[in-house]
């Protein structure tokens, strides 16, 4: 987060929280928002472009049927060994080892993303978080420099903060 | 023993006898150690290992290469001819003897199994001397020294009271017993329970001579049976079944009528069984020959025979005899016509049925038809004569003489009275009544009883002294069962335990006043420098001698044409359908039948783990005795599967399990002879729950002076506690699947072979099946293994064999039970039609190594692939255990290891070293013994070849004594297997059905259609 | 529970925190009761733990299961609690994907279960084979022997689909309670409960960034394991179907067995959501709509799986194949037709009751009933493997089977493995999912009108 | 703490890499017990397992860990296993300096599966005679005769301990042309023998391969 100080405002309701992330937005300042939930209308005011999770996903999703197959023919071509006058790379019966490959690793991708995208694991920078934060209160915190601590703790409590509070920022 | 002079035939052909023993008794058990031969210990990781070399070189004996020993079997008085394999100084296989003409080849569960004999782990281990220490008495060892010692004294003392008591003899043995009873004035008795004596007394009533005759089941086109159980234990079984098997291959098909009140094995096969009421075997002989008689055959014979054969069957009725016997007329009849329409026929008595109160009159009738059928000079060859010496009214009067104190030495050797003698012949008794007169004669502390046992049994067990015996594969020796065939016994091993030849004893015992031979060795090759001397070989003595050992003994069978002479004894037959017995005969009770079967014989079998496991081929029961009742008797009776039954009467009683079986007389109660010893070592005495059933038996005898095995009576009561007769099989109808098929012949009459209808069941038999997949190609070798149905008795001598070559562990009654037994080969037995028109299927089954193979593709770890010649491939180390593959094989073959299966010490050197003794949790199943197809491949390498035809044979294809089975290469077109491929009666079992492609092929059962 | 009861609990204004509240309750310090019930399952899966010892000392021997019958108890186990696993996932993901609201209360303790069962039928096929300590010679690594399993085997299929399964749901599991955990994280008191939960909530703190990857991501892992639990039923049911023994060999089995296994599953989860609703007083979560929810899918599913039943005698009977139709007779009047008809009660005429509404509301009921069809699904797996086996082709090997106490006492021992798991968790980690409960409900506004200008 | 885990977490499988390596390097070189055999005969030029079949490695990526089987499993079935003997018989002097031929002792190779180890009776055809110059020899030599004496067969350790389920051929081998040392390596260069390849059956398949023999798995198993 941009800026010295971290102006941290807690609101009650969502519309509240939701005017502050504009204002802020409006003052192009860098801000964050702790919620309980995930919740639309707040995700449709802060969000800007798609979760880009779902290319990793494809890739890990792709890697895992190629993969699949892959390992299953390679290994039996290694060590050619007949079963029952069926073909050495047998595909048909290797599909349920490319779907279940795929499945595995489009997963494994996946969280894999989600840990990156969400700079998890996240244990001790929680910069302005507030316990209450997960429970029913929404936080909405402001990055700026000193000079600016009034003029954004102002704008929260315009939007409706029941406490404002400044930490330092990192 | 200093000089146990080995010779070996082996690969090399190397001919000669080893010139010094060199292989001390330390130096074979730690040669197994050699080069790692060690091999069949375990699966497991053995980290730390040492190697044992031997300490001086032996030129015949490479680690690794198996050599082969020539020998003969004295199990039972047929001796068959072996080959013994050893490896790394110990036998680990016997089999037969191809070019001895007994068998030619052939071997039965009970010759396999003297290894489990050999190697028992109740063997007696060295000179035992009876301790009697107050109450209780206990077996001491002793030195050979003093034991020698302590009973020439005995023999010194005992001046003319003394008997001798032995098994069938025969050659040099039977010299040296009867010379050894002669120098002390002794008396000499045989006892035998299974030798057919009736039938050699009424040759010499009949033909002129005693003896049996030799019988050539090959020519007969019609075989009437009364009661011989010519496929199992009679006279010589696997000689007997290999005859009867080329006549079934041959396309005149040998047709089998067998009159016996129960179904044995040698009825299931049969054409025709003809269950008859007990005793009515006379009768029904008589009726025959009436009709044959009135029809005018037998005319060629004298005058004087024929009106006196007219005269003995002027009373009989076949109304009559229809009624009594329970064999319609038509049947009694259409037996007549088969027989007078053959060009050759056989009629034979014998076995169980045929040892009744009348047994002479049965086996004289029966003589009397195969003369009046002019069997005899074709079918029957009285020149070659086998001669059981076994009489009951010699052991009687030797046990009158130890009752009355005229016997105060008794020796003891290859016979079990104290188990095969009904008790009311009083063994027991006599002896103690000898020791109290022998104590009050002050003689008390010499032995009474002397025995040469190898095995503690019950008659050894009342021992004073006990001379252990070598076993005859540790023994020279030789067999002149009959005449022409003069086998010899050679040691195929150092001496397992310290025991002593039981000639080197006696010519030890008698010092020189016998012979001057010094060992029994030597005894016997001065009996073979006469025969030398006769046969008139070119060959020096020694140089022969080398040769028959190779050969294992000089065959010529004698051809000296022999003259009928039919003695006035031969028509005075009168039927009489009881034993006498002495007391308490009850009419209302069962008439009791007892018979040996493949599994115990007359009880010298039950201490070889491998055939009480081994399935009754009838029953499938196993490590049990049994009592077989008729449904109709069993509700009578309120008995039921499951149930104990105790049978009594005044001489004793007896406890067994009951199977129900339509096959059986209603008026029978059928039980195995040979279990219930309470002692005979472990694996005997594992069945010994249930009685001995010859406790039954009074001490009168039959007609011809042999102990009866059938027409006593007693009275079924049951038992309180439920008593499961554990069998391998439960399902006896084939639920029209088709799996043991059998082709119909229908012979209208001679010459005419009619037209062959089969059971028509051929689908997908022949023509090819389209595949899903490309088929495996096999570019050399593809192995396949045909079974003729037609030839296959059900014997179980390839079970045998299986277990023999490839481990297999015998698990025992309760693992069994459980379903866990570990044979790789079975054979499933089928009863399809009612009992009236009963046909009887036997299919054996092993691994079919399927070219589709189901249990291949479902292994996760490739434990079990195919292989480029055409075998389904399991590899124990691989194996996880998921026993997906026994789930999916369709044919139920194959085994898995439940437990780590101990073998007891010393058994497990009979282990095969080129087979893995499988792990607790792997699965096993039939390799078509890849051992050996390795080492034939590796032959055949070696001499730059390919394998060929005969190269290779299974242990099951090699012990068949009917050539049931034949192995090979399926590429080879010119090889058994593929010839037997195309035949018409070729079929696979399931194939239509599942597609498997099996590399098995069978042929279908052929049968007359009665 | 009346109809009016639930009505008052429909009434109860549930709020952010009342969720809270409410689930976070369910964390406190443990009574007696709860170390009774731990001691219990800990108690019953040591003795399965020592069964298994003993098998592994003296070999598969112990077990029941003999020739023919080579699978037994050990596998039926398997599928049993593979099945009981896939309602969990159903309910997570499959619900989750249709939006049924009614999945937000009882969704985490089904994807709990289908972890623990999937943790639980993952050692069965381990306690199965001869040589457990081989087990790893399944997965294709290189080694030393060059070798590789046999890709060709439904066996591998099913390392594969169980492996993935488990890993899949795991995480799906897991990422789903991060947030949780940090909620737990942000109400404990005890410093080590603290400590542990910020370490395993790996600091979550509910950005709106976070969440925005959180919801996309969580998204595709429902879209991964809703394929995934209808493959890996299948490919255990293909364990059966590839096999070429009679009344296993039969292309119904996929779908009969997806089927089966969510009917199990469900029950499963009422057997478990009702003793856990009634003490930790989950009532204004977990309302009875969302049983009668429940109850309506076992009806489905309960169709599919009578259906799926005469589809078999009719296969059987139509196909002329000697051997299917030998074994379908045998199934209703042979050695084991009490298993076919107390199958056939469990599964087919007990869950027609449900059509009856008043039944279908009745807690009390329910439970009874879920039992009820929980012993079905077993009986319906043991008719399908040991019956099939016990009459194959040929008839001179058809065999019985005999229970052993080792079998039971590993059977015994799974159910003490699994509540070990289920009892630890409900005390350790929110069993109700707080964040999805609080996504359904409507979001605290100061002015109703607000939130719809944007 | 937990910052410095934060900090390096990444470095944890590396440490576990590491750990293995170390292990590894430490056991292979903690049998060391040629003392007085070094005193006695110094190694010529070329190393033991010059000539043997892919460096005595199972595989491409037996990195002499998976190989290293002793960490696992008895040192009796890895490389390097080098039992003491009951006599101290050396190859070196016998094979190297007086020039004898393999087959004279190990005579049975070319006719069975299994190369024999020689009688005490193949021995003592020399050692009636050659008594040895050393005191060493002098000693171990007298034990060969103690041994013929008491008819008591020498109880040799095995070098090359093979599981009971594998089937080899010496036979075959031989008369395909493998040399000796393809398996059991320079064996005239060591004083007491020693395991130097793997011999597991990656090794095996390997040279099957590369020689374009059967890898038929019922080539050695059954």
């Amino acid at each position: 987060m941009k800026g010295s100080k971290a102006i941290v405002g807690v609101f009650s309701y969502l519309d509240d929280t939701i005017k502050a992330v504009e204002s802020a937005k409006e003052a192009k300042l860098d801000y964050q928002v702790y919620s309980p939930v995930p919740n639309h209308y707040l995700e449709h005011a802060t969000s800007d472009t798609r979760s880009p999770v779902r290319f990793f996903t494809s890739l890990g999703a792709v890697t895992g049927l190629t993969g699949g197959f892959a390992l299953a023919i390679l290994c039996s071509l290694d060590y050619p060994l007949r079963v029952s006058a069926k073909a050495i790379a047998s595909v048909p019966a290797f599909v349920v080892i490319g779907y279940e490959c795929t499945i595995l690793l489009g997963a494994i991708a996946t969280l894999t993303a989600l840990f990156h995208f969400c700079r998890l694991p996240d244990i001790f920078r929680k910069v302005g978080y507030d316990p209450r934060f997960s429970d029913d209160k929404f936080g909405v915190v402001i990055g700026c420099e000193s000079g600016q601590i009034d003029e954004v703790s102002q704008k929260l409590k315009d939007a409706g903060a029941e406490e404002v509070s400044v930490k330092d920022g990192l | 023993m200093s000089d146990n002079g080995l010779v070996q035939i082996s690969s090399m052909k190397k001919t000669g006898e080893k010139k010094a023993g060199d292989m001390s008794r330390r130096t074979f058990l730690k040669v197994l150690g050699a080069a790692g031969a060690a091999g069949a210990t375990a699966c497991a990781d053995s980290s730390k290992q040492n190697i044992f070399p031997n300490v001086k070189g032996d030129n015949y004996q490479v680690p690794g290469v198996a050599t082969w020993f020539r020998s003969t079997c004295l199990e039972c008085s047929a001796n068959c001819g072996i080959t013994v394999r050893n490896r790394e100084g110990r036998a680990v296989k016997v089999e037969g003897n191809r070019e001895n003409p007994v068998a030619e080849g052939g071997l039965c569960g009970l010759g396999q199994a003297s290894l489990q004999a050999l190697y028992n782990p109740d063997r007696i281990r060295e000179p035992l001397e009876k301790v009697v220490d107050g109450e209780k008495a206990t077996f001491k060892p002793i030195t050979w020294k003093a034991a020698y010692k302590k009973v020439q004294a005995a023999l010194k003392k005992a001046d003319g009271k003394f008997a001798f008591l032995t098994g069938e003899t025969t050659g040099s043995l039977d010299t040296l017993v009867t010379d050894f009873t002669k120098s002390l004035n002794g008396t000499r008795a045989v006892y035998d329970v299974l030798q057919p004596v009736a039938e050699a007394k009424a040759s010499e009533r009949v033909y002129g001579t005693y003896g049996v005759p030799y019988y050539d089941f090959e020519k007969a086109e019609v075989v009437l049976n009364f009661g011989a159980d010519f496929l199992e234990t009679w006279v010589s079984p696997v000689g007997n079944a290999r005859g009867w098997a080329k006549g079934r291959k041959a396309d005149h098909l040998s047709k089998v009528f067998h009159v016996e009140p129960r179904l044995s094995l040698t009825g299931a096969n049969a054409d025709k069984w003809l269950c008859n009421k007990p005793g009515s075997e006379l009768e029904i002989a008589l009726a025959v020959l009436k009709t044959l008689h009135g029809w005018g055959l037998g005319k060629n014979l004298s005058e004087d025979v024929n009106g006196r054969i007219a005269k003995l069957v002027q009373d009989v009725k076949i109304s009559d005899v229809a009624k009594s016997s329970g064999v319609s007329e038509e049947k009694i009849l259409l037996v007549s016509k088969h027989l007078k329409e053959s060009k050759h026929s056989l009629v034979l008595s014998g076995g169980a049925a045929g040892r009744g109160g009348d047994a002479l009159g049965l086996a004289t009738v029966t003589a009397l038809l195969n003369l009046v059928l002019a069997n005899v000079g074709s079918t029957v060859d009285i020149s070659r004569m086998r001669k059981p010496k076994s009489l009951i009214g010699d052991v009687e009067k030797v046990l009158q003489s130890l009752d009355s104190g005229d016997v105060e030495l008794l020796f003891v050797h290859g016979t079990n009275p104290a188990f095969t003698l009904p008790s009311d012949f009083g063994f027991s008794y006599a002896l103690s009544s000898a020791r109290t007169k022998k104590v009050a004669a002050e003689r008390g502390d010499l032995p009474l009883l002397v025995s040469f046992a190898s095995e503690l049994d019950e008659t050894a067990e009342q021992a004073d002294i006990i001379l252990p015996a070598h076993h005859f594969l540790e023994d020279w020796g030789d067999a002149n069962p009959l005449a022409g065939i003069n086998s010899l016994v050679q040691p195929v091993m150092t001496p397992v335990f310290n025991t002593r030849s039981f000639g080197d004893s006696l010519l030890t015992l008698a010092g020189k006043g016998v012979s001057e031979a010094k060992d029994y060795k030597s005894f016997v090759q001065k009996q073979w420098e006469e025969l030398h001397g006769i046969v008139g070989s070119s060959l020096t003595f020694s140089k022969w001698w080398a040769e028959c050992l190779e050969r294992g003994g000089y065959f010529k069978a004698a051809s000296k044409p022999v003259k009928v002479t039919v003695s006035k004894d031969a028509y005075n037959v009168k039927p009489a359908k009881k034993v006498k017995m002495t007391k308490g005969a009850k009419s209302e009770a069962l008439h009791v039948l007892t018979y040996p079967s493949v599994k115990t014989f007359d009880g010298r079998a039950a201490n070889r783990p491998w055939l009480q496991e081994l399935p009754d081929p009838v029953t499938k029961a196993v490590w049990d005795s049994w009592a077989e009742i008729h449904p109709e008797t069993a509700k009578k009776y309120g008995l039921s599967q499951g149930d104990g039954v105790i049978l009594r009467n005044y001489y004793g009683e007896v406890n067994v399990p009951v199977y129900v079986t339509e096959h059986v007389h209603p008026d029978v109660v059928a039980v195995p002879l040979g279990q219930g010893h309470s002692s005979y070592g472990r694996f005997a005495k594992e069945v010994a729950g249930v009685g001995n059933i010859l406790s039954l038996f009074p001490k009168s005898a039959t007609s011809a002076g042999a102990l009866a095995l059938s027409g006593v009576t007693a009275k079924p009561v049951k038992s309180r506690t439920p008593s499961i007769l554990v069998r391998t099989q439960t399902e006896n109808s084939q639920h029209d699947r088709h799996l043991a098929r059998t082709k119909y012949v229908e012979a209208k009459s001679h010459g005419d072979h009619g037209h062959h209808g089969s059971n028509g069941h051929h689908e997908g038999g022949h023509h090819e099946v389209k595949q899903m997949y490309e088929q495996r190609e096999h570019p050399l070798y593809e192995w396949g293994l045909n079974v003729d149905l037609a030839a296959c008795t059900g014997c179980g001598s390839c079970v045998v064999a299986c277990y023999a070559e490839n481990n297999i562990p015998t698990v025992g009654k309760e693992v069994v039970y459980q379903g866990r037994e570990m044979s790789w080969l079975r054979i499933e037995r089928y009863f399809d039609q009612p009992a009236e028109e009963l046909k009887v299927s036997f299919l054996p089954m092993m691994c079919q190594q399927c070219n589709n193979a189901p249990c291949e593709p479902v292994c996760p770890v490739y434990a079990t692939y195919h292989n480029e010649e055409g075998l389904n491939s399991m590899v124990y180390n691989r194996c996880v255990g998921t026993r997906y593959c026994s789930n999916n094989c369709t044919y139920k073959v194959r085994r898995f290891n439940w437990y780590d299966y101990e073998f007891p010490e010393p058994m497990q050197l009979q282990l095969n070293p080129d087979v893995t003794k499988r792990m607790a949790g792997v699965m096993e199943k039939c390799t078509f013994c890849i051992q050996r197809i390795q080492e034939g491949k590796n032959t055949a390498k070696n001499e730059g070849r390919v394998v060929q035809d005969g190269d290779i044979q299974p242990a099951c294809v090699q012990s068949c004594p009917t050539e049931a089975l034949s192995f090979g290469n399926r590429n080879d077109k010119k090889s058994a297997v593929s010839k037997g491929e195309h035949s018409e009666r070729a079929y696979k079992v399931l194939d239509h059905h599942i597609n498997t492609q099996p590399s098995v092929v069978y042929m279908e059962d052929l049968r007359f259609k009665v | 529970m009346t109809t009016a009861a639930a009505a008052d609990a429909e009434e109860t204004k549930v709020d952010y925190k009342a969720v809270n509240d409410i689930v976070l309750r369910m964390l406190e310090p443990p009574g007696m009761g709860w170390f009774l019930l731990l001691l219990l399952c800990v108690g019953t899966a040591a003795i399965g733990g020592l069964c298994w010892l003993t098998q592994v000392m003296n070999g598969m021997g112990v077990a029941g299961i003999a020739h023919p019958i080579m699978w037994g108890v050990y596998i039926t186990n398997f599928v049993f609690w593979v099945g009981i696993a896939h309602s969990g996932t159903l309910i997570s993901a499959v619900l989750y994907l249709f939006r049924a609201k009614f999945r937000m209360p009882i969704y985490r303790l089904a994807e709990a279960m289908t972890v623990f069962a999937v943790m639980t039928a993952g050692l069965f096929p381990i306690i199965h084979i001869g040589r457990p300590w081989f087990a790893y010679w399944l997965m294709p690594y290189p080694n030393e022997r060059a070798l590789w399993p046999n890709f060709r085997s439904p066996l591998l299929w099913d390392v594969f689909a169980v492996s993935t399964y488990f890993t899949v749901s795991a995480v799906f599991f897991v990422v789903g309670l991060i947030p949780d955990i940090a909620a737990a994280r942000d109400r404990a008191t005890c410093k080590i409960r603290k400590f542990v939960y910020t370490l395993t909530s790996l600091g979550w703190t509910g950005k709106h960034r976070n969440w925005k990857h959180y919801e996309a991501a969580y998204l595709l892992f429902a879209a991964f394991a809703t394929p995934l639990v209808v493959s890996v039923h299948s490919v255990v049911s293909w364990d059966f179907a590839m096999g070429n023994v009679p009344g296993w060999h039969a292309t119904i089995f996929p779908p009969y067995f997806v089927a089966g296994a969510i009917f199990s599953g469900v029950a499963m989860v009422i057997t478990l959501m009702i003793p856990i609703r009634k003490i930790f007083h989950l009532e204004p979560l977990v309302r009875l709509e969302h049983f009668e929810a429940m109850a309506k899918l076992i009806m489905l599913t309960s169709g599919i799986v009578t259906y799926a039943y005469v589809t078999e005698f009719y296969t059987a009977w139509w196909s002329n194949n000697p051997y299917e139709r030998y074994q379908f007779w045998f199934r209703p009047f042979g050695e084991f037709k009490l298993a076919f008809w107390g199958m056939t009660f469990c599964n087919c005429i007990a869950p027609l009751s449900l059509w009856y509404k008043p039944l279908r509301t009745n807690i009390t009921f329910l439970f009874i009933l879920s039992i009820v069809i929980n012993i079905g699904m077993w009986l319906e797996r043991f008719n399908i493997i040991f019956t099939s086996l016990s009459r194959e082709f040929l008839p001179a090997v058809w065999g019985g089977y005999n229970f052993s106490w080792v079998e039971f006492g590993i059977t015994i021992g799974a159910f003490g493995w699994f509540g070990m798991w289920m009892t630890l968790f409900i005390k350790f980690f929110p069993a109700v999912a707080i964040t999805e409960i609080k996504m359904i409900m409507p979001p605290p506004v100061r002015d109703e009108n607000a939130l719809d200008h944007h | 703490m937990l910052t410095f885990i934060e900090k390096y977490k990444g470095l944890i499988p590396l440490f576990f890499i590491l750990l293995i390596f170390a292990l590894s390097f430490l056991t292979s070189h903690s049998e060391i017990q040629a003392e007085e055999e070094a005193k006695e005969e110094a190694y010529p030029e070329i190393g033991i397992d010059e000539g043997v079949w892919n460096d005595g490695q199972a595989a491409l990526w037996d990195l002499n860990i998976i190989d290293h089987y002793h960490y696992f499993g008895p040192a009796e079935r890895a490389r390097g296993y080098k039992p003491a003997q009951p006599i101290r018989f050396s190859h070196i002097t016998h094979v190297q300096k007086n020039k004898m031929e393999c087959q004279y002792c190990h005579w049975s190779v070319t006719k069975s599966s299994y190369a024999a180890i020689p009688e005490v009776e193949t021995c003592m055809g020399c050692h009636s005679y050659v008594l040895g110059q050393t005191d060493v020899q002098k000693k171990e030599i007298a034990k060969i005769k103690e041994y013929w004496d008491s008819g008591e067969p020498i109880p040799w350790s095995k070098v090359t301990v093979m599981p009971n389920y594998v089937k080899f051929n010496h036979e075959r081998h031989v008369k395909a042309g493998t040399a000796c040392h393809t398996c059991h390596g320079q064996i005239p260069e060591m004083s007491t023998v020693e395991r130097v390849s793997s011999m597991k059956m990656g090794w095996c398949i390997s040279c099957h391969r590369d020689q374009g023999t059967s890898i038929d798995c019922y080539t050695c198993h059954y």
